[in-house]
């Protein structure tokens, strides 16, 4: 468990001095909402209608931006083949790269939804909902695109391939995401949305981390 | 080393299985045809459109049972580290992707005069689009690498993955399709079926499943061939004198 | 850190290695006892590297099998990646990290228990330590090699597996490098090591890997 | 002759039954002969490949054990 902290505040610190992903994430995320009322007109009905499918869209677009650095930067200057020397499970040390990555992205998108959903004229009632659907969703997010950020270490475009790869298994979270915030704008109970989506996150939890690290080990060999 | 790396036991058997597998795909298929297309009624509802059907759900059967094909070969490479696993994952994605890709298509020909529209959010539509994203995605990674080896391994992982989590796509997007189904489009109900057309279906599905067995193969076979020959080229790259000068090209 | 390492034997036993679709070498044996030293020769493309992650674990033998006391170390990977340390080509050092960060990182994964002291002591050794606030983004390259070198005394382990670790040092540096080499085989640790430059190993056994080479017509044969 | 005409006109919706059967054909008869062709294109590669090596007749019977 020490090594678990000891990674998770490595990769912390690291974010902190590079100081970059977390900032384009967000910007990102923040840009591409904006677009939305552009494209689509400025109605108020509209957007509040479509107001939870594009939140969800774009923060899963954003958060898979910074994916690829995940691993990317451990495996090309050595750090990886030491990780994966380390006396403890592979596994842990994916999930421990994984809660950093979320805590330097997938977090602050959630700060930035409820500001986001403002300016899409979602209905109130259905921010709280929002927040919830967020955090139980984004952190599947990461375990899921950690598959994906392995799979694609030394790969050619690696950064297109891993869209490929990862966006059609984020479609259930994305279903049950916005789900569970049309149901709680329209004064639906969203209890089952979200325990499907909290359903996910256990199931991901262990079995992300286990296909990350044997993705790992492929790739180091 | 590898016990059952040798594949000639496999090229055996393929050699042994192959012509009765392309026999019966043109005796089932043409029956299947015949029986399809000249003696079956048409559907008192859906009329002559429900012909489509004969290759319609076929293709979505292969799609599905490639899939599985390949994750279990998948499993077996990974566990086993059985080599010819690898290959039959590699060989099977195509076939799996094409006929995939003939599910969509003849569902939205179906569709059209059925719903009045090319595409419509159908749950069953819906998955194979998603399970055709997920053949493609297969097929770009294991193509993605230098080393070969190396794309099977990661292609294995990804296969598995998906194959963990079609359930899961196949349950949210019903879930999404009860939710959002609009009124005035109907179904593609599956017809009641009448023993005339259950007959051609069966037909047609058991000639698809002996074509995916013939294909996948001789695919297979090529890939043995294949990966003999990059054996070859990398042998006679490290026995030439100049190769030790001009440095490492195996890390 | 101070007292010896107990007696121990780190052997193979029949290794073969593929690589891609290429059997790099085949029925390698060695036995190494502990103060033992084995020096890796051969010519590029030989297998240098690939024994040496095969030894530490990033690769598996594709036959054969390692033994830790007679006991095979497939058994349990965290125990021998508890044992080892390994310096491959590449530095692992972080450009944003200080010195002293970068080598505590890696010494505190590799024992949790490991102190402060034992990584000055480390950086002292191998002359960084009035770098050890220093990023490691402004190293030079033979500094950078010192760093991942003072891995080796951050934590202790008993067998070193050194990947051409003189790449880059100059000769002052080389010369530490086999002082410290020598002070663990004299507490009983084992060296593995390949290089192409002098690194002076009194008493290794050497191990030519181009001799372990199969036959052209085995190598692919082998997949056949 | 015009029964065969009604046939083939499937009851008006020729355009999509039709095309279906011919995609389905295309598709399956196309993977079918390209999967044979590159089967037959290593065949003879690897064929001169094994020509140009000596000694590969000594079947090395698992020489990694």
């Amino acid at each position: 468990m020490t090594r678990l902290s000891e990674i998770i505040r490595r990769d912390l610190r690291l974010a902190l001095r590079q100081g970059s992903d977390s900032i384009m994430v967000v910007t990102f995320f923040v840009l591409t909402v904006v677009l939305f009322p552009f494209g689509l007109g400025p109605e108020t009905n509209l957007l509040e209608r479509t107001s939870a499918g594009i939140l969800w869209v774009t923060a899963l677009l954003a958060s898979m931006l910074s994916l690829d650095r995940l691993f990317l930067a451990d495996y090309e200057d050595g750090s990886l083949e030491l990780l994966a020397l380390t006396p403890t499970a592979l596994e842990l040390l994916v999930i421990g790269k994984v809660v950093a990555h979320w805590l330097t992205t997938g977090l602050p998108l959630i700060v930035a939804a409820p500001v986001l959903a403002v300016l899409l004229q979602m209905n109130g009632d259905g921010f709280a909902t929002l927040v919830l659907t967020m955090l139980l969703g984004t952190p599947t997010l990461s375990l899921i695109g950690a598959i994906g950020a392995a799979l694609v270490l030394g790969a050619r475009r690696g950064g297109v391939l891993l869209s490929l790869l990862v966006l059609p298994l984020y479609v259930p979270v994305l279903i049950f995401g916005v789900g569970a915030i049309d149901a709680a704008v329209q004064d639906l109970p969203s209890k089952a949305q979200l325990l499907v989506l909290g359903g996910m996150l256990l199931a991901a939890l262990p079995l992300a981390p286990w296909a990350a690290a044997a993705a790992l080990r492929q790739a180091l060999e | 080393m590898h016990r059952f790396a040798n594949p000639a036991r496999f090229l055996r058997l393929a050699a042994a299985i192959q012509p009765w597998t392309a026999a019966a795909t043109v005796l089932l298929i043409g029956a299947g045809l015949y029986f399809g297309l000249i003696a079956s009624p048409a559907d008192y509802q859906q009329g002559q459109t429900v012909r489509i059907m004969y290759v319609h759900v076929p293709s979505a059967w292969l799609g599905m049972a490639c899939y599985s094909t390949m994750a279990i070969a998948s499993a077996m490479a990974l566990i086993w580290k059985h080599p010819l696993a690898d290959l039959i994952g590699k060989s099977a994605a195509p076939i799996g992707a094409a006929f995939t890709f003939l599910c969509l298509v003849t569902g939205s020909l179906w569709g059209k005069p059925m719903w009045g529209t090319w595409w419509a959010w159908d749950a069953r539509l819906t998955s194979m689009l998603i399970l055709f994203f997920l053949y493609l995605g297969y097929m770009a990674l294991a193509n993605a690498f230098d080393d070969p080896t190396r794309g099977a391994k990661a292609s294995a992982v990804l296969a598995l993955a998906g194959f963990v989590n079609v359930p899961v796509i196949k349950f949210s997007v019903d879930w999404w399709n009860t939710l959002h189904q609009p009124a005035s489009v109907t179904k593609i109900g599956m017809p009641s079926i009448d023993p005339s057309m259950l007959l051609p279906l069966l037909l047609m599905g058991v000639g698809f499943t002996t074509f995916f067995v013939t294909v996948l193969l001789v695919r297979v076979r090529s890939e043995i061939m294949a990966s003999k020959i990059r054996a070859i080229r990398l042998m006679q790259i490290h026995s030439t004198p100049g190769a030790v000068a001009s440095g490492e090209v195996v890390g | 850190m101070t007292e010896g390492w107990p007696s121990s034997s780190f052997s193979a036993d029949g290794l073969a290695c593929v690589r891609g679709e290429r059997v790099v070498f085949a029925q390698l044996d060695f036995q190494l006892a502990s103060g033992e030293a084995l020096l890796l020769l051969g010519p590029n493309g030989s297998g240098k590297s690939s024994l040496l992650r095969l030894l530490a674990g990033l690769l598996k033998p594709a036959a054969g099998r390692l033994s830790w006391n007679g006991a095979a170390v497939a058994d349990d990977r965290e125990v021998h990646a508890a044992r080892i340390h390994y310096v491959g080509h590449h530095d692992a050092i972080k450009p944003v990290l200080t010195v002293l960060e970068n080598l505590r990182f890696w010494a505190r994964l590799h024992d949790p228990d490991s102190g402060d002291e034992a990584a000055r002591m480390a950086l002292e050794r191998f002359g960084l330590w009035r770098l050890h606030e220093v990023p490691g983004k402004l190293l030079s390259a033979g500094q950078k090699r010192r760093l991942n070198l003072s891995r080796l005394l951050g934590a202790p382990a008993p067998v070193w597996l050194l990947d051409e670790p003189s790449v880059a040092l100059d000769k002052a540096s080389v010369k530490t490098l086999e002082a410290v080499i020598a002070e663990h085989r004299a507490r009983g640790g084992m060296v593995i090591l390949s290089t192409h430059a002098d690194v002076d190993l009194p008493g290794a056994q050497a191990l030519h890997l181009d001799r372990f080479a199969p036959a052209p017509a085995a190598a692919v044969e082998a997949w056949i | 002759m015009s029964s065969l005409a009604t046939y083939f006109s499937m009851g008006g919706y020729a355009s999509y039954v039709w095309t279906s059967y011919a995609l389905t054909a295309v598709v399956m008869v196309g993977l079918a002969v390209s999967t044979w062709r590159g089967m037959k294109a290593r065949e003879s590669e690897l064929k001169v490949l094994q020509d140009l090596t000596p000694g590969r007749r000594g079947r090395s019977k698992d020489t990694q054990g």
